[in-house]
């Protein structure tokens, strides 16, 4: 039996304001896994971290469900935290109910949604076993794999090559956790230390009760970021969609997609980036190419097939970088580093950045010998200056 | 394509893999795969090595899954009750002694399977397994198989996918492992053993079934059609002691599509109806038992209504709840998810229609019935030494199912641990019968190279068959069969194994479909001479002898065995005895 | 000098108290910038209005308080004007214990942020492209009905 | 004529030797074509256990009855999670149900 502790964080009140945390504590208090659940003012502050710490070792806890703000904001706080309190860091369960739910939704439909969001914690990590693994790197389980070899097919990096003994190995110095392979293979053995299968079905099952439709999306890294973005921007969005964070939407496993549908979710959104634009290299393909064929096995079991539908976010999100013809010498250096395959060039000969899929990361900029690339939300000037500053003071 | 190169077009062509291990299973099913299991846990030292026609994730009966478990012993209930329970079922004829031994053994395998991963419907209230009828226990056996290969895998045994045997590694009259190929690399396997155990299925096709048509169809039969009896064959060739073979299974089948029936009809109380609308069981059978009346009857209950023009037969579906109904076809969807798509595609409402029921073509299977090799109760070994049995093969023991497979696979694990234990010289193979196994092996592929004509496997299969079916008491005859019927199909029979000779195979697939039928062969000599043997009807329905209407126990109330003479290749046939242990009457289950 | 506000925040569950904010205050005046201490900016976020106490509400702004990864886009909105955001919790009152160096180092960090606020720039507020696909997606799930295999 | 292999689905399993439906058939009855892609070499020697159908990444194999057990166009679809199988079966009639069942404990 897990005994997770759970960390409900008002944010400084930027979350407990907009929805009601009385009756999340009260309809979570009944939940057999849940040794305590605690209230804290600012989890991510010194004094947070002290009542958190207690909290943890009055209880003996080995698992944490901290209920706060998106993982890319103050992730690594708890991770920190459980490091120290000797929780297992896949025992870890981060609920983002501020970005993606108390700051975009109305206060009613917040305090529901951000329940659900938290039981599908809870049941991740009730699920989750302690991974003593320390490589990081996909890992391939040998007792159920049987060899197929798909996934030395569809890994981008080709780090997965046939050992001695048969059965697929990755190479951790290749590997770049994409989670393309998780999502090809057939029998759904392979995970990442962050990531697995069994886990994530888990979470779906912690949706009754759910508002109609029930929406789950599954959300590359970047979509995730861009649906906090919509958070900060407070710019609100149905509270039908729940999402759950996938390395690459060429992670997403079409078995998970069936769990899914056998859970009973009425839609399931794939959401990453735009078709050329995918920096896993070909995860947004391949999630395509499944997701067509899984449409066509929709139709035929008379469901519709938009009930599995891929959306693009993160289009022009960030303001592209722009290629000073002038300056430009051709090289094409920049179109070889830009992990997004954003800039294309011209028929005349001219590089041009694809606005919508350019992700301002302005390592084209840094390639650039002429100096010809301008990323207008951190220009050289400002770098230099800041430098300056630095030095000054 | 690569398959066809690597196919040895000569002798010298075949490559031959050899391996070593410690305990050697033929046959990754339910009970080779417990057997595994057992002997990795009990001695992790020991090397454990499967060997599997198919794949061992979704090998033999239990591909498509499985709905109950038909033996598991509940509170209140005791040994002795399954042995009586048992015993009667089988018309009392059965070995006590190995009985008692796997229903203690019984409870074990299911709990296991239970904590892998095997859902099992609870009793909401006392937290027991929910019942279906005395002995059976609902589960939602759709991954059981895939379950257990995890589990064979985990516990570091050898698995073998994709490789057949063919024949046992005799050394001083010894079984010291076995030989077969690869059905899909074409290379012969040698795999040398301390200790070997059988644990392949029993044998179907040997009879025609029914619903067979000239382009498909051939293998819409209730037991997995890929059992061709090998074990029971490579025993008998190798000289080992096989008993009651006539004692077949024949069993009240969905028509038309071999389903399995105790489904509806236990799991759901639903009575056997003729088109008369009258009960069948309740109606004739009531003084033995009525609807719980032994097996046999239940099987030939349904064929006699037909004869008496009382057909056709059905279970009745029309009083069943609309909720029943959605359990029962989940039931079906567990175990035969096919028989679902059957009635989809005869737009079939089972308020209004009732299920049509139908025998089917006999089969040879030692779970069922006691058909299989004489066994040693004390260390579950058959008349070979070295030899273990258990799950389908293994004889004496009717009734025992998946649960009871599963318990004799542990039950000979233990066995030919203690068996290995003892061994102290290495073992010493005589390579010369591996160059005969090669010539006997490989022969219709060198045929077909170096004649280009002979008999295809099909055609000697549905040959056997039909014979089978005409003379040896099939289904089209209503499992009736008499001396001189039996006698002109041993006569055919024979012949047959002549023409073995003349097999061709044009790839690796038919070089397997010619062993299939080359042990059928052996399978349906051995059960003719069961047949012939026993001079009177014991069950009717699975063995009845129209010259001999009527049970004759002064002469058989007895086991009737058969071992091949290796020299002269004469089966012997000849009596033993039955030795009654837990007291009472053996036709009462209680 | 001049021409930039400043916005400090001071809350004391963030800041706590070593810092002295009113001296810090009263340098960056000395050098002509128009200071606000505010003692928890939250309050003003969460209200999502802002009534500016500069006389310019459009000078560009130095905000002193917590990390952008707390509140960044929100910030932005509300102020409406180009900020230099500088993190004065996360990378300053949370990490330093000597009196001496939190105050020196919140003041630098403020320093360096005036230095930098020339280059920011009003941002544009991103396009609510999951909204606008969403909200077409879920009315054609409410066109289907529910999921038949929900039980 | 059991298992239907839907070819514009096959993808083959990326041309591997043995694709996964013809490693876990336990007649060993399928097997890639010169196209590759899967087939079954002999539809006659089916079990209909619906392994193959199961286990196909791409949803590319129908189980189909022989016409002269049952009428066409009936069809009965698996759809496998992780702990579950949903089932789809659509009568001749075009009636259509549905089942969610457990395959696995947690």
């Amino acid at each position: 039996m897990s005994r997770a502790g759970v960390v409900l964080c008002r944010c400084n009140t930027l979350i407990d304001s907009k929805m009601d945390f009385n009756t999340i504590e009260r309809r979570l208090q009944k939940h057999k896994n849940i040794v305590f659940i605690q209230r804290v003012n600012m989890a991510c502050s010194p004094a947070g971290k002290q009542i958190i710490e207690e909290m943890a070792s009055l209880h003996g806890i080995d698992s944490l469900v901290a209920v706060a703000c998106s993982p890319l904001a103050k992730g690594s706080v708890f991770k920190d935290l459980t490091r120290k309190l000797g929780i297992d860091k896949n025992m870890l369960e981060i609920v983002n109910i501020r970005e993606q739910c108390a700051w975009v939704h109305e206060y009613d439909d917040a305090t529901s949604k951000g329940l659900t969001l938290i039981n599908m914690g809870i049941n991740r990590v009730v699920k989750a076993q302690p991974d003593s693994t320390t490589i990081n790197c996909a890992m391939i389980n040998k007792i159920k794999c049987d060899k197929c070899k798909r996934c030395l097919e569809e890994c981008p990096n080709r780090a997965i090559s046939i050992n001695d003994d048969g059965y697929p190995a990755v190479n951790p110095d290749l590997c770049q956790r994409c989670g393309v392979c998780i999502g090809g293979c057939p029998l759904a053995v392979i995970s990442l230390p962050d990531f697995k299968v069994d886990e994530i079905s888990a979470m779906l099952k912690g949706a009754s009760g759910a508002k109609s439709p029930f929406i789950v999306g599954f959300f590359c890294d970047f979509a995730y970021e861009e649906a906090d973005k919509m958070g900060q921007a407070g710019s609100a969005y149905s509270p039908n969609l729940h999402i759950i964070r996938v390395p690459c939407t060429g992670a997403v496993n079409m078995i998970t997609v069936n769990d899914a549908i056998a859970e009973g979710v009425d839609g399931v959104l794939i959401a990453g980036c735009d078709a050329s634009q995918c920096k896993r290299k070909r995860g947004n393909e391949v999630a395509r190419y499944r997701i067509e064929n899984f449409q066509k096995s929709l139709e035929e079991q008379f469901l519709e097939k938009e009930r599995l539908s891929y959306v693009s976010l993160g289009e022009g999100l960030k303001e592209a970088s722009i290629i000073n013809d002038d300056k430009c010498n051709r090289c094409g250096a920049c179109q070889q580093v830009c992990p997004y395959g954003a800039i294309k060039q011209q028929d005349e000969g001219k590089f041009q950045v694809y606005y919508k899929a350019c992700r301002s990361c302005g390592i084209c900029a840094a390639a650039c010998k002429p100096g010809a690339i301008l990323v207008p939300v951190c220009p050289d000037k400002k770098i230099m200056n800041a430098i300056d500053a630095a030095l000054a003071i | 394509m690569s398959q066809k190169q690597s196919m040895p077009k000569s002798k010298g062509e075949i490559e031959v893999i050899i391996y070593e291990t410690d305990f050697l299973i033929i046959g990754a099913g339910n009970a080779g795969c417990f057997a595994a299991i057992e002997a990795k846990r009990k001695s992790p030292d020991v090397k454990v090595t499967l060997i599997e026609k198919a794949h061992i994730d979704r090998s033999g009966c239990l591909a498509a899954g499985m709905d109950a478990i038909n033996t598991y012993i509940k509170k209140g209930k005791t040994i002795d009750d399954f042995v009586k329970w048992s015993r009667s079922q089988a018309g009392g004829l059965l070995r006590e002694d190995l009985v008692i031994k796997i229903a203690e053994n019984l409870n074990q395998p299911i709990e296991e399977w239970e904590e892998w991963g095997l859902p099992i419907k609870k009793d909401s209230e006392t937290g027991e397994y929910a019942h279906r009828g005395k002995w059976d226990i609902v589960i939602q056996g759709e991954s059981m198989k895939p379950i257990l290969a995890e589990k064979v895998r985990e516990f570091g045994c050898q698995v073998l996918n994709k490789v057949v045997a063919t024949n046992y590694l005799v050394t001083d009259g010894k079984v010291v492992g076995a030989m077969g190929f690869g059905v899909k690399d074409g290379k012969m396997y040698v795999i040398k053993a301390k200790a070997t155990c059988v644990a392949t299925g029993g044998a179907a096709g040997l009879y025609k079934n029914y619903t067979n048509d000239a382009t498909n169809s051939h293998h819409q039969l209730w037991y997995c059609p890929f059992n061709n009896g090998a074990g029971y064959a490579m025993g008998i060739r190798a000289g080992a002691e096989m008993t009651t073979f006539e004692m077949r299974w024949c069993a009240t089948r969905t028509k038309d599509f071999n389903g399995p029936i105790d489904t509806i009809s236990v799991g759901y109380g639903t009575p056997m109806i003729n088109h008369k609308e009258e009960k069948i069981m309740q109606k004739r059978y009531a003084d033995l038992g009525g609807e719980t009346a032994p097996r046999f009857l239940r099987a030939n209950a349904p064929m006699e209504e037909w004869l008496e023009g009382r057909g056709p037969c059905y279970v009745d579906t029309r009083g069943m709840s609309d909720q029943d109904i959605k359990d029962m076809k989940t039931d079906y969807l567990n175990e035969r998810p096919s028989y679902v798509l059957f009635l989809a595609a005869r737009g079939q409402d089972l308020k209004e229609e009732p299920i049509e029921i139908y025998g089917n073509d006999p089969y040879i299977v030692g779970g069922h019935t006691a058909s299989g090799y004489w066994m040693n109760s004390e260390d579950w070994s058959t008349t070979l030494p070295g030899l273990f049995a258990c799950g389908d093969v293994a004889g004496g023991v009717p009734n025992k199912f998946v649960g009871g497979c599963a318990a004799e696979g542990i039950l000979a694990a233990r066995g030919a641990l203690e068996y290995i234990s003892k061994l102290d010289e290495p073992i010493d193979i005589d390579e010369s019968q591996i160059e005969a196994e090669k010539d006997r092996v490989y022969a219709p592929l060198f045929r077909m190279y170096a004649e280009g004509d002979g008999v295809k496997p099909l055609e000697m299969e549905e040959r056997m068959q039909r014979l089978m079916d005409e003379y040896a008491g099939g289904v089209h005859q209503f499992f009736r069969m008499n001396e001189e019927q039996l006698k002109y199909a041993l006569k055919h029979i024979k012949i047959l194994q002549n023409q073995v000779k003349y097999l061709v195979a044009e790839d690796i697939f038919e070089l397997m479909s010619a062993h299939e039928v080359i042990d059928r062969l052996d399978v349906a000599e051995v059960l003719i001479h069961h047949l012939i043997f026993r001079k009177e009807t014991r069950w009717p329905g699975w063995q009845t002898r129209t010259d001999y209407p009527e049970k004759n126990d002064a002469e058989y109330d007895c086991f009737v065995n058969t071992k091949k003479n290796t020299e002269t290749g004469e089966i012997e046939v000849f009596k033993r005895e039955y030795k009654q242990i837990v007291p009472g009457d053996r036709l009462k289950p209680n | 000098m001049g021409k930039i506000n400043i916005i400090i925040c001071t809350n004391i569950h963030c800041q706590g108290s070593k810092i002295n904010f009113l001296e810090i205050k009263e340098v960056l005046e000395k050098d002509g910038y128009e200071v606000v201490l505010h003692s928890n900016f939250c309050d003003e976020i969460k209200r999502g209005f802002y009534p500016s106490p500069f006389n310019n509400c459009k000078l560009p702004t130095v905000f002193a308080g917590c990390s952008p990864c707390v509140m960044e886009g929100k910030l932005k909105k509300l102020l409406n004007c180009p900020v230099e955001i500088v993190n004065i919790r996360e990378q300053c009152a949370w990490i330093y214990n000597n009196v001496e160096e939190v105050n020196k180092t919140c003041q630098n960090k403020i320093f360096f942020g005036i230095k930098q606020v020339k280059y920011a720039r009003i941002e544009s507020q991103p396009e609510n492209v999951l909204g606008k696909k969403l909200k077409g997606y879920i009315s054609l799930m409410e066109k289907y009905g529910p999921n038949p295999f929900k039980m | 004529m059991p298992p239907k292999v839907d070819i514009t689905k096959c993808d083959g399993c990326r041309a591997e030797e043995e694709p996964l439906c013809d490693q876990i058939c336990p007649g060993n009855l399928m097997r890639l074509n010169e196209q590759g892609k899967a087939e079954c070499r002999s539809s006659r020697d089916c079990w209909d256990c619906m392994s193959c159908t199961k286990i196909c990444p791409q949803g590319a194999i129908e189980t189909r009855l022989p016409y002269q057990l049952g009428y066409y166009p009936a069809k009965l679809i698996p759809k496998v999670g992780t702990d579950k199988i949903m089932w789809t079966c659509v009568d001749i009639n075009g009636k259509v149900e549905r089942y969610v069942i457990k395959t696995r404990n947690n």
